[in-house]
Order: C-alpha cells, then structure tokens, then sequence
C-alpha cells in the first residue's frame, strides 16, 4: 500500500461561487485505480464527493474527469502511473454541475444532431448481407461510448460550444460509412455547416486522449474531405 | 408541486427499457412515452455484455432444440410456454436490431455469425466482437432518438411507484441534478430496471445495478418470482469482479488449477477435449453453475490459487494466436491489460466466480404483465419465467428484445384503453408524503454509514447465499439482514445538498438492496433442495426434488419483517422433467429429451 | 434541429490543403537553395544571376510560369492565411468575418500581385 | 424540468486566452500552427526578389544583398526549419484524411517526394 495525495476541485452550486481545491490522502496499490481511489474517498472520508460512475470496466462511458488536466477515464487510469500530486477535475468545456459532475447535454444534443440511426427502408424479414470488408469500414467509428473525453481535449469545442464535436461527427461517418445505410445526405446538411466539420482545426487531441482509440480526427476529418465533395457537387446541381 | 402527464412510464434505459420505448411509440404513435433512467441510457448495463445473444440461425438447428437447451439450462423450472414463445421470436428480433443498425459480426460471404456458448448445443450465438451488449445498447439507444414520441428523462430516480387500489397511475422520481422530486402521472408503468447483482460482494455487475425496480413492485405486493437463483458467473476477475466473457471459452479457451490441470473433467463435465477443440456442452462450455460449484470444490481441495488476497484458478488463451484474439476478443485483451497487467496471448487470466446475474424478478406473464394493473416489467428485473434455476448465457439479451417489445406494445394498448387517474388531491397528497419521507432521512451519522452497512450487506450475502448454501449460513444470514434493515432506520444521510447528492442516491439505492436481499434470502431458505444456480449442502437436500420443489417460489413483501413466501406451479408443455446431463453422459440423454420436445414443438 | 447554412470553408480549405503540400513537399528545397546556400555563396548557379533568372521566366513565359508562381506563391500564401485566420480565433482575437477578409483577402491581394509580377518580367 | 427555485448553478469556466500554453500538446498544435509565421517572411522574400527581377538589374543586386544579410538567412533557416516541422504533421495527417494505402507508406512516399525535390534544385544548382 501506497499513500497517493490527490488535489480534487470541488464545486457546490449552493455554497460556492467559484470551484475550490481540496487535498486528500488515499491509499492505494499497483491495482488501485482513479476511480477506486475516489470511491474510497467518498466511502470512507467525505461523503458528499459527487461524481459518475457505474460499469468499472470502460465501456459506460460515465467516468470521464481530468487528470493532471487530461481528460482520462476514471476507471482506466492508475495511480501507479503518477508521481506527486494528482489533480482531478471535471471534464474542461463543460458547465460544472457539481464537483466532478458535468452538464453532458450540449453533448447528447451534438449527437442527436445528426441522426445517428441506419436510415433506409428495407423492410423485408432477412438481414442484410454486409461483408467483413464492408463492416470493417465503419466498425472503429462503431465503438465510441460516449465518455466526452474528446470534448474535453478539443479546445474547438471550449471556443465555440456549438461545435458538434468529435464524437457527434465521428457517428456521422460512422452511419455514412456503413454500406446499409441511405441516409448521408440528410447528414451532411449537419456536417457542411460552420459548426460541423468545418469546426475542426485538426489540433488532433481528441485522438489523443480517445479511450477506445477510435480515432476521431480522422472521422472528422475524412468528413471535411466528404463535404468538400458536397460542395462541389452542390455548385453543378444549380 | 411538479406533476407531469404522460401515457407510459418506462423505467430504466438499459435494453430492455429502450426496446419496450421503441415498441410502445411503434404501435401508437399518438402515444406520450417518458423514459426515465438514473443514469444516461448508454451506462446501464446492458453495456457491459460481451458474448452475444442467441436465436435459432443455422440450418441445422431448431426451435425446439433451443428449447430443450433452455428449459434443461434452467433445471426444468422455466415456464415452457415463454421458452415457446421466446425461441420463436429471438431470430426476428436480432434481425430488426440488424436492420437498426447493429454491427453484428459477419462471415465472409456477408451473411450474420454465430458463436458457440456455454449450455447451447449448437452455435446460436449472434455477435460483436465481444461487446455485444455495448453494439446493442448503443443501436436502441440511438435509434430511439428517431421517435419524437418519446421524451428523454435522464437522471432521474424513481423512488416509488403511484398507486390507487389495485393500478399503478405514475411514479414519483427524484431529479438528480437539481433535488426535485417530480410526480409522473401515467397509465402505464415499465418496469426495466435490471438485476440486482451489487446485493454481493464478488460481482460482474455495474455500481447502478442494485435491485431498485424489484424492490419498487415487491413493495407494492407483487410477488418477486424465484428470488434465490442467483447466476455466479465462473470467469470473473479477482477483486474488481470484472467479466471476462464465456466467449473467451467458445473460443477455446480452457481452465486449470493452479497445478495447470483442466479439473472440470472430474465434475462430471468431461471427458477432456483436445485442447484448440470445444465442445459444445462439455468441458469449459459446461453450464456456468457447475463451473462456479467445480471451483467451489477447488478452493475447497486447497487447488486454487492466491492474486492479491484472492482465491483464484486460471482462463489460458494462450493457444490462439494473437491475431485471432485481437479480432474476436479485443475487448477481452484490453481489459486483461488494463486491470490485471495480462497479456492474455502470453499469459494466464486470473479469474474466480463472481456474481454475474439474477434469474429471479419482478414476477409477470407471458405478456410481460404484472399482478398490478398497468404495470409492467422486463429485462432482469422481471421473472418472465425464462430462466428458471439457471440461465444460459445469451438468452437474456435475446429476452431483452423480445420481452421488451411485447412490454412496450402490451402497456401501448394498456394505455389506449384504460383511463387515467385524474385525482388531483389524492396527487398532492402523495407528493407530500414523499417529500417529508425524504427529508427525515437527513441528518448527522454518529456511527454509521451507507458505505458500512452495504458493506456488510454484501459481505453477509456472500457467506450466507454464495455458491453452496446450507441452513446454518442461510439463517445466519437472515438475522444479519434484519439487523441491517434495523441500522438502515437509523441511518442519516449526512449531505443535505440537492444538487447530484450521491448519498442520497445511494441511501435510497442501499434501501432497494436490503429487501432484494431478505427475499433472495428467504427464498433460498424456504427451497430446502438443490436446482440449477440454488445449491444445498444440508443432508437430504443435495439433489433436485421435483416432488415438492417442482414449484416457483414467491416472496410477498412485509413491511418490517421477513417476506411470506409462497410457491406456483410450472407450466410445462411439453419437456417433462429429466436429469440434467453435460459432458459425455449427454449425449444419449439428450437424444431422448429432443424427441419429446419435438413432439411438442410439432403442436404450434 | 434547423438545417445551418452551408460553410464556404471547402474553398478555403482546399486551398490551405494544396498550399500545406506545396509547403511542405516544395519550398523546403526553395528555401535551402535560395535562403541559406545561395546568400552564403555555397552555391551560385548561372540561374540565379539577373540574366539567368530572367532568360528563364522567358523561356518559362505564359502557363509554366504562372504555374510555379501560383505553386511556390500564391497556394501557400493561402496555406498561411488559413492557419493566422483560425490562429486569430484561437487566440480569441478579432472578429470571424473581419479576420477572415484580412487573411483571405491579402493572401488574394499578394498572390495578384505575384502573378503580375511574373506576367510583366 | 427546472423550476425557478431551482438548487442547480451550473459554474461555466471560459478558456482563458494562454490555454494553448497548458498541455504539450496544445503547444505542438500552435507550433505547428506558427510555421507559416516564418513561411510568409520566406514568401516576402520572393515577392521583392520578383519585384526586383521586374524593377531593375541594379534592383536585383541590392535583393541578392538584402538575402545576405545575417537576420534574413537567420529567418530563411528558421523558415526551412519551420517547413521540415510542417512537413512532419502534414505527412502524417494524410493518411488519417484520406486513407488510400497502408499510412507508413503513404507518410515515406510523402517524404521521398520532398527529398527527391531537394536532391533535384541542389542537383540543378550545382552540387554534386
Ligand atoms: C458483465 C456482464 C456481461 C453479460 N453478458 C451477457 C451476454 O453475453 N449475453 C447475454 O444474453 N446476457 C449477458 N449479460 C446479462 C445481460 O446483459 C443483462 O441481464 C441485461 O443487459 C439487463 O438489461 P436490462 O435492460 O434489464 O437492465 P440494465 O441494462 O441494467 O438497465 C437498467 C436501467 O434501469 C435504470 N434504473 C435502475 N434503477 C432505477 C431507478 N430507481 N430509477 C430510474 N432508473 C433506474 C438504470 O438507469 C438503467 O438504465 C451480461 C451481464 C453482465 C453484468
Ligand atoms: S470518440 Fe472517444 S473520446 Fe470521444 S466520446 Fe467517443 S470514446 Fe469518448
Ligand atoms: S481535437 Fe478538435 S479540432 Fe478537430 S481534430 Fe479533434 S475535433
Ligand atoms: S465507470 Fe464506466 S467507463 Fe468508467
């Protein structure tokens, strides 16, 4: 066992104006993770820490805080990796709710946005027949789980909140890439705007700090690649 | 006073709960459908599937052989006319998934996949990758953002159920970012709030899956069904509980103790298969409750082996190549990496049993309906009478989908027909009571903690209801969930914030728990024989009894006091009651079983 | 969810694609010979002197030459607008439209300029 | 569903003006974003060279000498520092863009081009 000092900001919209800092001591082994250690903190020295959490294995997506002022998954982040004082923070671009907790419904807004479901009408009793090739297009984008990480990385999206966003465009392609859906160009009305694609300046951390390595900036990106060709296309259809 | 009119109420985001949105603003689009969940759809815990889910796909399989699996799975005490039912329909609900977009994995020629998975005799097992459940929350989850019918309450807690005389008519929910409580008034409540694992200490399970939906109905005098069954998944990682999926066994991989020999051979599970070749049913692909028991008895013969203070034996995958681990099992690499320090191609994965899923639930019909009129409830939290004493693994995603269809097209024309409550005072009153119960709960704890007593409580369920379980621990057990319950009365919250007060939220969640974990309990108790997941080591009661035992049990709710209990007859249509038989002592019995089952198949 | 207007930055963003090729597969050779060898008198090729660089803008004169210009010019002019343009937003300086006319426009402005040059040796 | 007594005071912090300073990364992006600063002193470079060409013989001499003085080759070496670093993110990006080969041998093939283009011009000016 290990003793870990860990400086987390705290946030009570009903006493506090601004976030304040506060230190804690906890002890942990090569296995104890960030979330551990605040689960620990919360049970057994200060009950009101507030913070998200559920599956424990990175996959709900619910963890996401910033440490040492990267955006990092609670629950996949050790604190055998860090020397020193470990900050903790909410997730930067989002409204702080309460200590670790964030307001995710600009987030959850961006991503409805653009109509993430297969849209075609098939409607016959078999499945489509979707080859490994195919599949393989698309199946990276498939597996983001929604932690807004990215987000937090993208300083794009702190400058303009309305700015889909990483994860929000890598779904898009996600859908548009996928060989059963008809649904692309209702789509790129969203990704042809200001705040879609072109919100992006490849400064490439949200690939950085993705936990499922899904590479948005190369989502977002090949979608820039696929509204200029919108574009083009849209100057002869006059 | 916040009130708000809906037509359905869902609770719960998880599959079953979008699935039963889905359907419900499918059959009516006129429909006002509130679906509320404590957490963001995409975090429960359906996320957290990995396997798959079974249908009836290859040529060479039948409906009634999946029958015969699941009703053998569940040691006969599955209602026949569901697993009818269910078999039936899993193939065209894992297809409309597809046509939703799900990226099930693929065979070369484009057309879907199939896996091998414990206790199917054949494979079944659709897929991705292994994040199965992960494809399929995220696809419902996404695809529900189609219908405008339905209206996203997220972060809200239902903390009871609105009831006049013998109907629901809402519920009462607590807004977890601002400390409101709102009242839903509506002519339809789902019930989707998933098992209830975190009652134990060891479990495969998410931190939100702790019993609140059972708890919610049990309070209001619907039975919870067959309580005691309690699924122990054998590939759980020390300490965390995280699972490791039984794909990785279809797959080929295989267990040993810690001398490196494969004991599920001398449990009745061989004889050994070569190594590279599994075979369905036997060895590692044994059903889940004889491998957690197999490890049981290893622990017990001093076989097993020690990581961090835990008894543990060992998942080698080590024969595969890292090539095909990395396409079929990356998750399962990833989280080896992660939270053991394991390279699953280079290494052995520590694993031991853990808590993994509760057959037991809400009790329901076939239509999904419970003994209150107008509500409803589906998914793990139910007892839709699917899993009987075990469950196979894959069959319950599958029981999502269906289920959850029928849940939300049963409460749809529930809500048509039927006419709301419009009793205003009667509302008001509610709501006040509410409020003022809740704010008693506030105060200074000298010497006590939620973190404490849900401690104890997982503890106390672990000796007492584990793997094997015998009188003396069960009625240890008991009195020290009555002592809970009693301390849980005293218990303060010490936060008075509104705003996401986690410790309130868990006060309230503990308070689910403790009455899960008297009925589970009390039905292990009172079921004095051994079948599937329940298994007694007091003299007499080490066999299957289905003289007297052939029998759901029900536990009926008392406020203050152990739960009554009471049993129901199984419907059983057409597989009688047989031995249940793996490994090579299968293979003639299971021949037998098939016919009869076909017999019965040929009548629909 | 309204439709938002469509963006006109596929133009610009081509342009900054083409100048961030010509940046980087082009001027690197351009500024080694012409701003370091040359001046330092490591190399001085007959090209180079007056006569030199004018004999070969005639022999060049028309397309040949506009193209090299609008190659080693006028593109990564466009190049550097783009990023100063978003690099303004970055710094939260300026306004869009106006920062977007300033960039855009004297990277037009210049790169004319250039091409006048070239047309008028 | 708020009401206004609402408990929520959702606290938005704004992106101060330095926030490209805090993280590595951040500051790679600005770098990266900053080499077109001594780009443009190279294209001023060549526009007055142009201008010169155009002007006058005499005109051109006094280029080739303001070329020479030691801050100008100081900002041409900077400049082709700059453009070796653009270069390198530039490559890379690529692929990840438009992903038509395996990304090592779209980001080698990039640079052979640069190389072969530099071999070419010190080939043309007389080294061998
Ligand atoms: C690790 C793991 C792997 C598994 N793998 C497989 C597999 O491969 N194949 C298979 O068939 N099955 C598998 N299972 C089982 C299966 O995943 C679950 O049974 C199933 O996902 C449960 O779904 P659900 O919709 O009933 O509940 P959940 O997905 O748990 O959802 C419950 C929902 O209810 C909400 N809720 C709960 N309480 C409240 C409340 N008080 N107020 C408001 N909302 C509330 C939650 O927020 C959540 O949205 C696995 C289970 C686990 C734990
Ligand atoms: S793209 Fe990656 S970082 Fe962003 S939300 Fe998805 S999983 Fe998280
Ligand atoms: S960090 Fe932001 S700017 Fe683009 S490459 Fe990623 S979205
Ligand atoms: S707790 Fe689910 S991702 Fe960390």
């Amino acid at each position: 066992m290990t003793e870990y000092q860990l400086r987390i900001q705290r946030y009570d919209p009903e006493q506090d104006d601004t976030p304040r800092l506060q230190r804690y001591t906890v002890s942990g082994d090569h296995t104890t993770s960030v979330l551990d250690a605040l689960l620990s903190l919360q049970q057994q020295q200060d009950p009101t820490l507030a913070l998200r959490w559920s599956c424990r294995m990175a996959i709900c997506g619910s963890c996401g805080v910033m440490v040492n002022g990267i955006p990092k998954l609670g629950c996949k982040t050790f604190l055998r990796d860090y020397n020193g004082v470990i900050d903790i923070a909410p997730l930067a671009h989002f409204a702080v709710e309460k200590d670790l907790i964030v307001d995710m419904t600009p987030f959850l807004a961006h991503l409805s946005a653009i109509q993430p479901y297969l849209i075609n009408d098939k409607d016959d009793k078999a499945p489509h027949k979707q080859t490994p090739a195919q599949l393989a297009k698309y199946q990276q984008f498939s597996n983001c789980i929604n932690c807004g990480l990215c987000y937090a990385a993208c300083p794009q999206f702190g400058l303009n909140p309305e700015f889909l966003g990483p994860a929000a465009i890598t779904l898009a392609q996600r859908y548009n890439l996928d060989s059963r859906d008809n649904g692309k160009a209702s789509r790129m009305s969203q990704l042809n705007g200001n705040n879609g694609a072109w919100g992006c300046t490849f400064v490439g951390s949200c690939s950085e700090v993705c936990p499922k390595q899904l590479d948005p900036a190369a989502a977002v990106n090949q979608a820039k690649v696929e509204s200029a060709k919108d574009f083009i296309i849209n100057l002869f259809k006059i | 006073m916040q009130t708000l009119h809906t037509d359905i109420v869902v609770v719960g985001g998880g599959g079953a709960g979008l699935r039963a949105a889905i359907a419900a603003a499918e059959a009516d689009a006129g429909l006002h459908i509130s679906l509320l969940s404590k957490v963001y759809p995409m975090r429960s815990h359906t996320v957290a599937a990995e396997g798959g889910a079974a249908a009836v796909t290859l040529a060479a399989d039948s409906a009634a052989a999946h029958f015969s699996d699941t009703v053998t799975g569940s040691d006969w005490l599955a209602e026949q006319d569901v697993v009818e039912f269910f078999v039936k329909h899993a193939y065209q609900e894992l297809v409309q998934l597809e046509h939703w977009g799900c990226p099930w994995s693929r065979k070369q020629d484009g057309s879907i996949q199939v896996r091998r998975f414990g206790g199917m005799k054949t494979e079944r097992t659709w897929f991705a990758a292994d994040k199965t459940g992960f494809h399929i929350l995220h696809t419902l989850f996404q695809t529900s953002l189609k219908y405008p019918a339905i209206q996203r309450l997220d972060e809200y807690l239902v903390l009871d159920l609105l009831r006049e005389d013998n109907r629901v008519c809402g519920v009462v929910a607590l807004v977890l970012n601002s400390g409101d409580l709102v009242l839903i008034k509506a002519k339809s409540v789902i019930l989707a709030t998933g098992g209830a694992g975190r009652v134990f200490h060891y479990n495969t399970n998410g931190g939100i899956v702790t019993g609140d939906g059972m708890a919610l109905a049990f309070r209001h005098g619907v039975a919870l069904r067959d309580m005691e069954f309690v699924q122990y998944h054998p590939t759980g990682l020390p300490g965390s509980g995280i699972l490791i999926t039984e794909a990785c066994r279809g797959e080929g991989a295989v267990l040993v103790n810690k001398h490196g020999y494969r004991y599920l051979q001398d449990y009745g599970l061989g004889p050994e298969t070569p190594l590279g070749h599994p075979q369905n049913k036997q060895m590692e692909l044994g059903p889940r409750d004889k491998l957690s028991q197999a490890f049981w008895h290893e622990q017990q013969a001093g076989r097993t082996d020690e990581y961090n203070g835990h008894a543990v034996v060992y998942l080698d995958l080590r024969h595969l190549s890292r090539a095909h681990l990395q396409q079929r099992l990356p998750f399962i690499c990833e989280l080896a990496q992660a939270y053991v320090n394991v390279d699953p191609a280079s290494a052995l994965i520590p694993i031991r049993p853990a808590v993994h899923y509760t057959m037991g639930g809400i009790m329901t019909d076939i239509n999904c309906q419970t003994t209150l009129q107008g509500l409803y409830a589906v998914g793990e939290c139910a007892s839709v009478g699917l899993h009987g004493a075990n469950r196979l693994g894959s069959n319950s995603l599958s029981e999502l989908l269906v289920f959850g269809r029928v849940a939300g097209e049963q409460a749809a024309l529930h809500a048509r027909t039927c006419q709301g409550s419009n009793n205003d005072t009667w509302s008001a009153a509610q709501y006040q009571r509410q409020g003022q119960q809740l704010s008693r709960c506030f105060g200074s704890n000298k010497d006590d903690s939620v973190a404490r007593l849900r401690q104890a409580m997982t503890l106390a369920m672990e000796q007492g209801c584990g793997i094997y379980r015998d009188t003396d621990g069960l009625t240890q057990c008991q009195q020290q969930l009555q002592a809970l319950q009693a301390r849980y009365q005293n218990l303060k919250v010490t936060d008075t914030s509104k705003v996401f007060n986690n410790e309130l939220v868990q006060y309230l969640e503990l308070g689910f728990s403790l009455d899960v974990a008297q009925a589970i309990c009390a039905a292990a108790l009172a079921r004095t024989e051994s079948r599937g997941a329940h298994q007694r080591r007091d003299s007499g009661m080490t066999a299957r009894d289905d003289k007297s035992f052939l029998q759901h049990s029900l536990a009926y709710y008392q406020a203050g006091a152990e739960p009554i209990l009471s049993w129901q007859d199984v419907s059983i249509t057409s597989l009688p009651p047989a031995e249940r038989r793996y490994g090579s002592a299968l293979e003639t019995a299971l021949n037998t079983a098939e016919q009869a089952a076909d017999a019965g198949a040929k009548h629909d | 969810m309204k439709t938002p207007k469509r963006s006109d930055e596929p133009i610009w963003w081509a342009l900054f694609s083409a100048g961030g090729v010509c940046f980087a597969v082009l001027l690197p050779a351009l500024m080694l010979v012409l701003g370091i060898l040359w001046p330092l008198g490591l190399v001085s090729p007959p090209w180079l002197s007056y006569a030199g660089v004018s004999a070969l803008l005639h022999t060049a004169y028309g397309v040949p030459a506009l193209l090299v210009t609008a190659a080693v010019i006028c593109l990564p002019l466009f190049h550097a607008a783009h990023r100063i343009h978003h690099g303004l937003h970055d710094l939260q300086c300026g306004y869009r439209q106006a920062s977007k006319l300033l960039c855009y426009g004297l990277a037009l402005l210049l790169s004319l300029l250039a091409l006048a040059l070239v047309l008028a040796i | 569903m708020s009401t206004p007594d609402n408990a929520r005071k959702p606290y938005h912090s704004r992106m101060t003006r330095d926030w490209w300073l805090q993280q590595r990364y951040y500051r790679l992006y600005m770098l990266r974003e900053a080499t077109v600063l001594p780009l443009l002193f190279f294209l001023g470079c060549l526009l007055y060279g142009l201008y010169s060409l155009q002007h006058s013989e005499m005109q051109w001499l006094s280029f080739a000498q303001f070329m020479q003085q030691g801050w100008v080759i100081a900002l041409n070496a900077l400049a082709l520092l700059a453009s070796l670093y653009h270069a390198k993110t530039f490559f890379a990006l690529f692929p990840r863009v438009m992903p038509l080969a395996p990304p090592l041998l779209m980001v080698a093939g990039q640079w052979l081009a640069s190389l072969a283009v530099i071999i070419t011009l010190l080939w043309l000016a007389g080294v061998s």
